[in-house]
């Protein structure tokens, strides 16, 4: 752990990551830190291993080597602290589609620990008004995904890692996106993203970007 | 703790290591096997009650009394494996459970072949045949597990799960069946009277389930070296062999 | 020696057949164990060159198209 | 944003989601308990209709059905969320996983083991049961059912990511049933015989105690590592 590079604002740090799908090694050896204020967007073509290091990263996945570290702890040493902090949103939203759009965001929100949120409010936000008491089943691929995004707008976690969160969202909803990611960023909180789309708000040097190579070892 | 352990949990000097001691524990299995099966079967006194048909014992109670070491040995490398995270402990539980599914299942078969002659029936839900049997389903068990993961780093942890779950049912299972078998066939004949061994009997029987915990202890050298290979594929020394061999 | 002749140790006291069943089916099922066990090794090292032979082509084609 | 939910209050919000998606799904309700019914009514056909056969096998028949509607129901105890993603979200919610897999196996049985309970006197009537084993019948049940959601949720977990998992999940999990079925069946025997079978049932409560405690860990790392 002492040959990385922290400081007090490191919120997240990865250590020697190394993982292997298949018998392939995806990635080794990698090391990065996530600070305060930083947007992280991580490139690669299909196949490189994004999704895997996102999994990772949140503690889904355990590499084949290295470890993941909160604060300069093992995060599966402090499992319970680091997910008090991490919002994860993966490929799937996890909505149900037998519950309706907010009987979905309750859910997840109360899972999370909240206890006092209106929620009507939170998805007016995310642009479903009126769909409050529609099974999620029944509602389109953008405004299911919202549902799943809805949670961003009520959250004091610090780490956000998202994987593809612009799939399925029209232009509006990305730069209403983009605008929220930026100022979780200005406020002390941390984005680590994939995504296939180009940002309009966030400019590049605004973003810092991790390469992923695909490799046939 | 464990640290000592960790300088073998590098693969190829775990590799090395296993490579050294096979010889050893082969030449020793066969060693205790040849002269512990010889003894039984053509010098040991005939039993004045079961006639010959006892000899079976010199592979029935080792075979037997393996089965579950074996699976103790498993489940506890698989513990091993789990908690400190040493891959070299996953690979062991891995490379044990066929060989243990095997033992259990010889044990199950010598124990019905003894039982037709003295039973008069192969098959007896007797106790002892039935925990057998269901310490086999649960070897089974294991091993299908283990081969329905596609990435056996997983793999080797939901079977190694399985494996402790297994442990701690061993003595439930096997204490239920033991009182099920009480109630509904009481006091039936029982195949081995230990107290009247005589110790011609015993020796053969002793140096025979000596030799075949060396056996299982040489399988797993074998099948723990190709679980390395095999979960090591990228790394340069593998490749070398890989590549040698492919050169003949 | 327990037995006068061969063909008494062969007879096992009219138990042959279930002794020597037992006896052979257990050194069968070793011996297809142990012999398994053995060609593994060789299969998971053909299993790797042949992965490093495809690597070793993958790596060709796209070196050729660049 | 006050974080302020307790450990009960973060249980009863998962029990009440799995409860409300059951009602809204309730095909997953009934088939079990209808397989169970099936299988039961199967076993006349099968040997004959003279009571006193059925008499002496109705215990045995009943648990087994119980057994096997119990592990199909099972399959579907973390599928869903697995596919949908919410699972992933259980794991990584700063509630304890313990809580979480607890709260999900105890809906599980309250949809599929309670209907089970209540309707086998109905399945013991066909089958002739000795009147004098209703109580056993029905405590063991009580007692048994929730252990065999419990180590049944073990397999399930181990075998969620898999593509065929179901056939192998009765390999895994049927093992493990046995000491339920022994101690059950014979303590309904022994209720028919009019001898006392409280120790039986005893035995089948300390499963229970222990599976309650030691279960969900190992259904939480088997989950651990079915989301890998």
């Amino acid at each position: 752990m002492t040959h990385l590079t922290t400081t007090a604002n490191t919120l997240v740090s990865a250590d020697k990551l190394t993982c292997i799908r298949e018998e392939r090694i995806l990635f080794d050896e990698l090391s990065f830190s996530v600070n305060e204020g930083e947007i992280i967007q991580i490139e690669g073509p299909n196949g490189a291993g994004k999704t895997s290091l996102l999994r990772i990263l949140a503690g889904l996945s355990r590499p084949y080597a290295g470890a993941v570290f909160y604060q300069g702890e093992d995060i599966t040493r402090c499992r319970d602290e680091f997910n008090e902090n991490l919002l994860y949103l993966g490929h799937l939203a996890g909505v149900k589609s037998e519950l309706t759009a907010e009987e979905n965001l309750n859910f997840n929100l109360r899972l999370s620990g909240y206890d006092q949120f209106n929620s009507g409010e939170i998805l007016a936000k995310v642009n479903l008004k009126g769909f409050e008491e529609a099974l999620a089943g029944h509602l389109s691929a953008g405004q299911h995904r919202r549902t799943a995004l809805a949670r961003l707008w009520h959250t004091n976690c610090k780490i956000w890692i998202l994987d593809e969160p612009f799939t399925a969202i029209d232009k509006r909803g990305v730069a209403e996106l983009e605008q929220l990611f930026l100022e979780h960023a200005a406020s002390g909180g941390c984005v680590i993203l994939t995504t296939h789309q180009d940002m309009g708000l966030i400019k590049d040097e605004r973003l810092r970007k991790l390469k992923l190579e695909y490799r046939f070892i | 703790m464990w640290k000592w352990l960790h300088p073998y949990a590098d693969p190829e000097r775990a590799y090395q290591l296993s490579d050294k001691l096979l010889p050893w524990f082969t030449f020793l299995a066969i060693a205790f096997i040849a002269t512990g099966t010889v003894w039984g079967l053509a010098f040991a006194p005939t039993d004045y009650q079961q006639g010959d048909s006892y000899r079976i014992i010199f592979i029935h109670v080792p075979a037997a009394s393996m089965s579950m070491a074996a699976y103790m040995g498993m489940a506890t490398a698989a513990f091993i494996g789990l908690v400190w995270q040493i891959k070299a402990a996953d690979w062991t539980a891995a490379a044990i459970a066929p060989i243990g599914a095997v033992v259990t299942f010889i044990a199950l078969f010598t124990g019905a072949s003894w039982g037709k002659p003295m039973w008069g029936t192969w098959w007896v839900w007797d106790a002892r045949l039935t925990s057998e049997l269901v310490l086999l389903f649960l070897y089974l068990g294991v091993i299908a597990l283990y081969a329905s993961f596609e990435d056996k780093v997983l793999a080797a942890r939901a079977a190694g799960i399985l494996a402790i779950v297994g442990v701690i049912n061993i003595p439930i299972i096997k204490y239920s069946v033991e009182w099920w078998s009480s109630l509904h066939q009481p006091s039936t004949i029982r195949i081995t009277e230990k107290s009247t061994m005589s110790t011609d009997m015993l020796y053969p029987l002793l140096i025979n389930i000596f030799g075949f915990g060396l056996m299982i202890g040489a399988l797993t050298l074998v099948r723990f070296k190709a679980e390395i290979l095999a979960r090591n594929a990228m790394r340069p020394w593998v490749r070398e062999m890989a590549l040698a061999r492919g050169a003949k | 020696m327990q037995f006068d002749s061969f063909a008494d140790f062969i007879n096992m006291g009219g138990y042959a057949f279930y002794v020597w069943l037992a006896y052979g089916v257990s050194f069968a099922s070793l011996a297809t164990l142990i012999v398994l066990s053995m060609r593994q090794q060789g299969k998971v090292l053909t299993e790797i060159a042949k992965k490093i032979a495809r690597e070793e082509r993958l790596k060709e084609s796209r070196s050729n198209k660049s | 944003m006050k974080r302020g939910i307790s450990y009960t209050q973060a249980f009863a919000t998962v029990l009440k989601r799995d409860l409300k998606i059951a009602v809204r799904h309730r095909g997953d309700i009934f088939n079990p308990l209808l397989f169970f019914v099936m299988v039961v009514t199967l076993f006349p056909l099968g040997i004959g209709p003279e009571p006193q056969v059925l008499t002496r096998i109705a215990p045995g028949i009943i648990w087994v059905a119980a057994l096997l509607a119990s592990m199909l129901s099972l399959e579907r105890l973390f599928k869903a969320d697995f596919v949908d993603g919410s699972l992933e979200q259980m794991l990584l919610s700063p509630q304890p996983l313990y809580l979480t897999v607890l709260a999900k196996v105890l809906a599980h049985w309250i949809l599929t083991g309670v209907p089970l309970i209540l309707v086998s006197p109905l399945l013991a009537v066909l089958l002739h049961l000795e009147e004098n084993s209703y109580g056993a019948l029905m405590s063991t049940l009580a007692l048994g059912t929730p252990v065999l959601s419990l180590l049944g949720a073990i397999g399930v977990a181990l075998t969620v990511g898999l593509r065929k998992g179901g056939v192998l999940l009765s390999l895994l999990i049927l093992p493990l049933y046995i000491p339920v079925l022994i101690f059950a069946t014979s303590a309904i025997d022994a209720a028919g015989m009019n001898l006392p079978y409280d120790g039986q049932l005893a035995i089948i409560g300390a499963m229970l105690v222990g599976s309650l405690t030691l279960a969900p860990f190992a259904v939480g790392a088997s989950l651990r590592v079915s989301t890998n």
